[in-house]
């Protein structure tokens, strides 16, 4: 998918947040149409819970990216890997 | 009831002398010794209630005792002692007794804490030889296991850490290996018979496919046989022996491998008579296999406690070959195997700490010599060296010949390699008597000779050696009828005689 | 009275104990009293234990005394007890009295040395495993003594154990004659499993009963109790350890490796001579061993430079006679034999051991002219050497020899052959004997005497030499007064000799030829090696050759030695261990290639997720 | 919605309300203890109700929510691992944080999410107890700003639980798009005859999806690679939480949707997850092997229990549920008794993380060397502890179903295992030399522990003793509670 495509390619933090973004839209976007399928509500009611935390998560996400900014000056992910081994 | 107290005993002892040792070192020891002769008298008062009734009454058990523990799966605490586990446990507390002494001036610091693991292991082995119910049985396998890794871990010489770990590994990996079969056979019975339970004489009655069977005392075998240890799954031995303190080494040499060696007598043999037939001639092998290949390795070491080790494997050679030659005589030697085995390696043991205590020193070529500075040392060791490489009039030859000769009905090439065996014994044990104590003094050792506590514990244990190499009667009658217990269901019928 | 047979094993036993735990503590003269008086004791026990048996026989010729069982073990039920017969109680005899008369003699020979506690302690300890061997009613029993004797032999000979020397003859002695002893304790468990049995009589009984004469099961267990007996008594091919023995103390060879352990072998074939009499193929292999050993024994003492060693030889030799005895059937020859062998050979070393404590020396080419100021030693050489050599008529050595040689024709089994290897026997020992008396004792005197013998010493050796003069009279062939009485003694539990073969060669003959050899010997000897001659030793290969025991450490050291010590040397660091720790290194291998999984980079983890659900999804669709 | 529907939900209701009153308090006027106490309240409260409301049981609140005595079991267990997670909290806190109040908050939130997925019922709500938790942990991981790691660990779990969590949701679309039902039993269904469906491909695919979702959760190998950087970047309290709560319910809701009361899981499914578990058990054992940071070790530690977990799972039958429940509640105690032991040795600048600092332990501080002993051996399965029962009926329960393979795969896997635990005790019982003292001499051998960190501490090993020795107690109640899954 689009969106798995840009979290591995894209090295700045935001576009890894968009990204999941779009990973999130989609899922929610099939839960649609699975709804329309047989004809529930239920896959839009889905898709609404999805959007909420969707928007949850990326302030969070965006919280962290000026604290890392702070921090390093930088919005590249792969400076974030003091941790390994 | 009297068999949880010889349990609990331990333990109490153990943790009251950790507490001890905080005030002073010494009340620490004297309370592991007390907890240990109490036991000892205890043992030796179910000895002589029951001397008579060893041959007389049928009655399988001397003492039992039997609770309700986890009931969904039927385990049950349930402790039971017969003549096989009493000698057994009478051997434990000796050794005991014999390693608390030999370590009393060779442990200085932490003491509380090392007499607390000692008990706790004796308390494990206690466990061992009481346990009548399986799953009870593998809990104080495992026990013991943890307070020996302390023992060789903390107070152990250079390779300590090593040592442990790879004793520990070894033993977890078979011991687990044993509990799938136990589950396995727990599982088995459930289906037959429709009741959960892990209690060794319900279990005894379970059907089993030859397959199934077959598979179950690999098993256990798995467990038993790098206990013991057979080769080649020896290796964990040589290290554990050589690193440990004097204490631990008594023990696991005098102790530990004998829960092998039991465990093969009251587990494998009854419970699966008919692989245990099958599977004779190759475990035999792998017994007589072990006898030579310990006794050469034994003769190329140059530390001492190391030879000593290999001559264990050696030793425990026998015991194999005995338990499985598949009669009476054969297996009444390897228990008087691993007894005497228990008492000579025992006292090499101690030995070599008194000679490392004095010399720091365990290296056969820095000794040499010996005999001028210290005589009654060295004499001792000749006597236990004599002892090891099978001298008649001492323990282990009784041991080994009458193994010797049920193997020899049973398998008479396997039998004539075997007695080869006695040969290389004495090159290891002429290496131990002469490079260590004859010979010239070319490091002008000048060293205190024994202590009059050193002198006891090595004199009682010359004692119990003369004592069962001149007159194993006693040792025998009484455990001559859980050994046939146990070989009924096994052999039923005893090879014919050609 | 003869209730008191097991004091003879339980005294020496007692003040063995009692030596080797307080020995240090205690007063020389009390261990000397100790030491050589519980001996002392002992032979007094078996000379009347001795006389009562003579007196009133009882039944059957055979005494038992029960002490208990040792261990009962499904139907193998050795006991602690002996048996005392005719046979038993001729080594009895010669065991403790030579044994006392040994013990007398250290008590001034070793009174000087500092392990002198140590040294009656294990002297004690050999007599009465030697007892217990000579004693035993059952094999297994016979076979704990046999070891105990063995245990003894090597702590004397490494008793001077400061020398590196004396150590490896100690250890190569117990290491060779464990051969034999693993031999024999194979041949315990056929015998038992064969049998159901290990006490003598009954097994030989069973065995008469059901094993057929020459039936392969008869000749395997007589091979291996042969095994056993070569091994002890030094016969060909594990003579080796034997020369070597030398190292120990003078009395310990005379008494150990000269009158009694070395026997043991004899003694436990004759014991067990129904089974070699059912297997004829290795007794006739008994009679060969022994005349081989015999005459490669005799010629290597003919080359020896040390006066132990030509002693030694001489030993090894004359058992190869008693060997000889063995395989023809002539059982109570062999016995016979064995009495007087202890007497001169006894006496020989303790003669040979005044001399070297005189002059410090063992080589013969540096001693000559002793004769003046050893008077006594000489005497004794003279007199112990030519029963040795077979002096006719006043020599003890001359009797039994004969009764060999006269067997070895006339004997079931024997032939011309074995008569002609005797003759040359007899040849080379009287020549090796006077060799060594004339080397030592004529010609220029080269070294001066330090010390002289004192008491002690005196009465043992006059004793012995008393012996080794009249000890032969006990059994005379019948041109000379015909009294067979050892014989007809022995005739109870051994089968009596008896002569098949008559002429060409007659008795007389024999005699006469064997004194014409004793003479030529002498004569030889004294051209050769006599005041006149060059002292120098000669060189030739042979004599190199026979001085190295023909070579049989060498081809051991090379065939046997070295490989083992190569291979435990090689496998001593455990070859098992390796594999083992290659597990460990493959689970480490492990550790490290998933470890580099872990680059903390978030990219790479999603990644990782993103495959991982790939991984799920292609083997759930490859698995449907 | 009836009462008792609301008694039912008493206890989901509780935890946030108390997490709405703590905001007010904390508005009104910051005071950690009184924070902490409110927070506890809350969750004794919430502990009460479950036994009040447990006399309704079962019931079914709505499309969402079903509240079973499984579900209680699961919720009591949660809730009590929360409070044990405050109560080493509180004094760590004290030592290196000046605003600590918002921590209780955040954990009750995630409390709450864990306990919806236990009660949950459909895919939204499963979805909402989901993200509420991982929102909550989001923000918990970076707790502690001091420490650069922390934020690293933060944004790492979020973009990857974000992913994984759109993973997860696609699958259950595609589920739903099959089946037209947002019931969670679907997964039940799609596990025993996946092949039964018109269009098995989209059933399986979303299966797979889903285990995805719920397998980075549990951090299951190939999901896991997040695990021992989060586990080292988190606050020890946060890493207690997520070892224990998150993975708690989220597995509970696994065992509820996954497991196959009639026998053990086959086909597919049980093949992926068979594959799954034995590669969590090797790779998180030879993961550990030679770690030096112990934190990492018990993260790598924790990914092969999770297949030993999934072992039990598999198992399934009569004695699978059980079995695993308890070798969780196990797991739980024990991983919680030892990060208690690590959180009790840190210090105000750092974590005992480096396996230095347990240098020679044992003869500094006896009694704490001896609780991580304990835990160390529980969780290497040595008897008399309560991993080792949970090992043996976990055992018990493969024997049974003849997973041989599995087993196998078990006993070899945790005798590697037992080499890393062992590795710690050794250096805790090693001479005390060494750099031990001089890396932080602040902490370790001067620190006290505080009341409420003994407390939780000698509770947790007292626990893991009687789960180790008595099982009676908790075994039966599994069962019964276990007995009308699937």
């Amino acid at each position: 998918m689009l969106g798995l495509a840009g979290l591995l390619t894209r090295r700045n933090l935001i576009f890894t947040l968009m990204s999941i973004e779009i990973m999130l839209n989609a899922s929610g976007l099939a839960f649609v149409g699975a709804g329309a399928r047989w004809a529930q509500p239920d896959g839009q009611v889905m898709f609404l819970f999805i959007l909420a935390m969707a928007a949850a998560e990326v302030s969070v996400g965006l919280a962290f990216v000026l604290l890392f900014h702070k921090r390093q000056l930088a919005l590249d992910v792969d400076a974030a890997s003091e941790m390994r081994g | 009831m009297i068999l949880l107290d010889l349990i609990l005993i331990l333990v109490t002892g153990g943790i009251a002398s950790w507490i001890a040792a905080r005030r002073s070192a010494m009340v620490a020891r004297w309370i592991t010794l007390a907890s240990l002769l109490v036991n000892l008298i205890l043992g030796i008062g179910i000895w002589i209630a029951h001397l008579g009734r060893s041959q007389s009454n049928p009655a399988r058990w001397f003492v039992q005792c039997n609770f309700n523990w986890i009931p969904q799966f039927g385990i049950r605490i349930h402790l039971a002692i017969d003549g096989l586990s009493l000698a057994l446990l009478l051997l434990t507390y000796f050794l005991g007794i014999m390693a608390v002494l030999s370590s009393w001036r060779e442990i200085r610091e932490r003491v509380g804490f090392f007499h607390f693991n000692l008990l706790w292991v004796l308390a494990g082995i206690t466990g061992v030889f009481l346990a009548m119910d399986v799953f009870l049985f593998y809990l104080f396998w495992e026990l013991m296991l943890v307070p020996m890794y302390f023992l060789i871990g903390i107070w152990g010489h250079e390779r300590r850490i090593y040592a442990a770990t790879k004793f520990f590994l070894f033993t977890q990996l078979s011991g687990l290996l044993m509990l799938i079969a136990i589950i396995a056979l727990a599982i088995l019975h459930h289906q037959s018979t429709g009741i959960f339970t892990f209690d060794y004489e319900q279990l005894l009655k379970t059907a089993l496919s030859p397959r199934a069977a077959r598979l179950l005392m690999i098993g256990f075998l798995a467990a038993f046989l790098v206990k013991l240890p057979a080769f080649p799954f020896h290796t964990w031995l040589p290290d554990a022996h050589t690193e440990a303190p004097t204490a631990g080494s008594v023990i696991l040499a005098g102790l530990l491998l004998k829960t092998g060696a039991y465990g093969l007598i009251r587990f494998v043999l009854p419970l699966f008579p008919g692989p245990s037939r099958e599977l004779a001639p190759i475990l035999m092998s792998i017994g007589v296999a072990g006898i030579l290949y310990g006794a050469v390795l034994a003769v190329g070491q140059t530390d001492l406690k190391r030879l000593v080790a290999y001559t264990s494997v050696s030793h425990m050679g026998f015991v194999l070959l005995g338990v499985f030659a598949g009669n009476e005589i054969a297996l009444e030697g390897a228990v008087v195997q691993m007894i005497s085995h228990g008492i000579s390696t025992g006292a090499l043991f101690i030995l070599a700490g008194l000679l490392q205590e004095r010399m720091h020193t365990r290296e056969i070529a820095a000794m040499g010599g010996l005999w001028e500075t210290m005589p009654a040392l060295s004499g001792a060791g000749m006597v236990f060296a004599m002892a090891s490489l099978g001298l008649p009039g001492l323990g282990d030859f009784v041991g080994e010949f009458l193994v010797l000769l049920g193997a020899y009905r049973a398998n008479v090439p396997l039998t004539v390699v075997a007695s080869l065996g006695l040969l290389a014994a004495t090159l290891y044990g002429l290496r131990v008597a002469q490079n260590a104590f004859q010979g010239s003094n070319p490091h002008h050792w000048k060293l205190p000779d024994m202590l009059p506590r050193e002198w006891m514990v090595l004199g009682l244990m010359m004692v119990g050696l003369l004592w069962i190499g001149l007159y194993p009667q006693p040792i025998l009658n009484t455990v001559r009828p859980s050994l046939a217990a146990a070989q009924q269901s096994a052999f039923t019928q005893e090879i014919v005689r050609r | 009275m003869l209730q008191l047979l097991w004091l003879v094993v339980a005294i020496p036993v007692a003040s063995a104990t009692l030596l080797a735990l307080f020995g240090s503590n205690l007063s020389r003269r009390v261990v000397a009293v100790l030491g050589a008086g519980s001996v002392g004791v002992a032979a007094l026990i078996t000379l009347l234990i001795g006389a009562v048996f003579l007196a009133s026989p009882p039944m059957g010729n055979v005494y038992v005394q029960h002490l208990w069982t040792w261990m009962s073990s499904g139907g193998f039920t050795p006991e602690i007890a002996f048996y005392l017969d005719p046979v038993s109680l001729l080594m009895l005899l010669v065991v403790t009295f030579v044994g006392f008369l040994i013990h007398l003699y250290s008590v001034e020979y070793m009174h000087d040395d500092e392990g002198y506690a140590r040294f009656f302690a294990y002297m004690n300890l050999f007599v009465a495993s030697m007892i217990t061997l000579v004693l035993a009613n059952n094999l297994l029993l016979l076979y704990l003594g046999w070891e105990g004797v063995g245990l003894c032999s090597f702590l004397l000979i490494g008793f001077w154990y400061r020398d590196p020397q004396n150590v490896r003859a100690a250890a190569k002695a117990f290491i060779v004659t464990r051969f034999g002893d693993t031999a024999f304790a194979v041949g315990l468990l056929l015998l038992f499993t064969r049998l159901g049995t290990l006490d003598i009589q009954d097994a030989m009984h069973r065995a008469a009963m059901q094993w057929s004469t020459g039936s392969s099961i008869a000749t395997a267990a007589a091979a291996l109790l042969l095994g056993g007996a070569v091994a002890k008594s030094a016969q060909l091919p594990l003579q080796t350890w034997l020369p070597d023995a030398m190292a120990g103390p003078t009395p310990t060879s005379a008494l150990i490796h000269a009158a009694t352990m070395v026997t043991a072998g004899v003694y436990l074939i004759a014991r067990t001579h129904v089974l070699f009499t059912l297997a004829p193929s290795i007794q006739f292999l008994v009679a060969i061993i022994g005349t081989v050993t015999m005459l490669l024994a005799a010629f290597s003492a003919l080359a020896q430079r040390d006066m132990k060693r030509v002693l030694a030889y001489s030993t090894i030799s004359q058992i190869g006679y008693m060997f000889l005895a063995l395989g023809l059937g002539a059982w109570s020859a062999a016995m016979f034999h064995f009495m007087t062998h202890a007497f001169f050979k006894a006496l020989l070393f303790l003669a040979a051991g005044v001399v070297i404590h005189a002059v410090h020396e063992q080589d013969l080419y540096r001693m000559g002219g002793l004769r003046k100021e050893l008077r006594l030693a000489f005497w004794a050489f003279v007199i112990g050497g030519s029963a040795l050599a077979g002096l006719p008529l006043i020599t003890a050595g001359f009797f039994s020899k004969d009764l060999i040689l006269w067997q070895s024709w006339a004997g079931p089994n024997g032939n011309a052959w074995f008569w002609a290897a005797g003759m040359t026997g007899a040849l080379l020992t009287s020549l090796y004997t006077f060799r060594m008396i004339l080397l030592a004792f004529y010609g220029p005197q080269q070294l001066h005497v330090r010390a002289k013998s004192g008491l002690a010493v005196r009465v043992s050796l006059v004793v012995l030499c008393s012996l080794s003069l009249v000890g032969g009279y006990v059994d005379t062939p019948p041109h000379f007064g015909g009294t067979p009485a050892l014989s007809n003694f022995l005739n109870s539990v051994l089968p009596p000799l008896e002569e098949v073969h008559i002429g060409p060669i007659t008795e007389t003959m024999t005699v006469l030829s064997a004194s014409t050899v004793f003479a030529l010997g002498l004569w030889l000897a004294y051209l050769i090696f006599g005041p006149k001659r060059s002292r120098q030793p000669a060189q030739n290969l042979l004599e190199q050759l026979w001085l190295a025991g023909w070579g049989f450490d060498w081809l051991y050291d090379k065939l046997l030695v070295r490989p083992f010590q190569w291979i435990a040397r090689k496998s001593a660091a455990d070859p098992v261990d390796v594999p083992i720790n290659g597990l460990a290194q493959v689970t480490v291998l492990g550790y490290r290639a998933l470890r580099l999984t872990q680059t903390g980079q978030v990219r790479w983890y999603a990644a990782g997720l993103a495959l991982g659900t790939a991984a799920i999804l292609a083997i759930a669709f490859v698995a449907r | 919605m009836s009462r008792t529907d609301f008694v039912a939900l008493l206890p989901l209701m509780i935890v946030p309300a108390t997490a709405v009153i703590l905001m007010i308090a904390i508005a009104i006027r910051r005071n950690h203890k009184a924070v902490a106490v409110i927070s506890l309240g809350g969750l004794v409260a919430a502990f009460g109700s479950l036994a009040f409301a447990a006399s309704v049981l079962p019931r079914q609140v709505s499309a969402f929510f079903i509240l079973d005595s499984y579900s209680f079991l699961y919720m009591a267990i949660l809730l009590c691992a929360a409070a044990f997670v405050f109560l080493l909290a509180y004094d760590y806190l004290n030592r290196r944080q000046k605003h600590p109040e918002e921590f209780y908050l955040l954990v009750l939130l995630a409390t709450t999410g864990a306990m919806v997925l236990v009660a949950s019922r459909n895919f939204a709500a499963f979805f909402l107890g989901l993200e509420l938790l991982s929102v909550a942990l989001y923000a918990l991981i970076a707790y502690v700003r001091a420490e650069s790691i922390s934020i690293e660990a933060g944004i790492k779990y979020l973009v990857l639980a974000a992913s994984s969590s759109s993973v997860l949701l696609f699958g259950m679309a595609l589920i739903y798009a099959e089946s037209g039902s947002m019931e969670l039993s679907q997964f039940t269904a799609a596990m025993i005859h996946s092949t039964g469906h018109a269009n098995p491909f989209l059933v399986v695919t979303g299966l797979m999806l889903v285990l995805t979702g719920a397998g980075f959760k549990l951090a299951v190998v190939p999901f896991h690679l997040w695990t021992p950087d989060v586990y080292e970047g988190a606050p020890l309290p946060v890493t207690a939480f997520i070892a224990s709560v998150s993975k708690g319910g989220m597995f509970a809701l696994l065992l509820r949707w996954f497991h196959v009361n009639s026998g053990d899981i086959t086909g597919v499914p049980g093949l992926v997850l068979s594959i799954l578990a034995i590669a969590s058990m090797l790779t998180g054992n030879l993961l550990a092997l030679r770690q030096t940071n112990v934190k990492r070790i018990l993260a790598y530690s924790s990914i092969a229990h999770m297949g030993y977990l999934l072992v039990a799972l598999l198992a399934g039958g009569a004695l699978g549920a059980p079995a695993a429940t308890y070798y969780l509640t196990a797991y739980m105690v024990t991983i919680l008794g030892a990060f208690g032991v690590m959180t009790a040795l840190s210090g105000r600048q750092h974590e005992a993380m480096s396996l230095d600092s347990y240098r020679g332990l044992f003869w500094r501080r006896p009694l704490l060397a001896a609780a991580f002993t304990t835990m160390l051996f529980s969780l290497a399965g040595i008897p008399f502890t309560a991993g080792f029962l949970g090992k043996f009926y976990v055992l018990m329960a493969g024997a049974s179903a003849s997973r041989w393979v599995l087993l196998f795969t078990l006993i070899v896997s945790s005798t590697i295992g037992l080499f890393y635990y062992l590795r710690i005790v050794v250096v805790m019982y090693a001479q005390p030399e060494g750099a031990g003292e001089t890396e932080n001499p602040d902490d370790t051998r001067t620190l006290p522990v505080p009341l409420p960190a003994t407390l939780a501490l000698a509770a947790l090993t007292g626990l893991v003793f009687l789960l180790g020795v008595y099982p009676i107690l908790f075994w039966d109640t599994m069962v019964a509670v276990t007995r009308n899954l699937g």
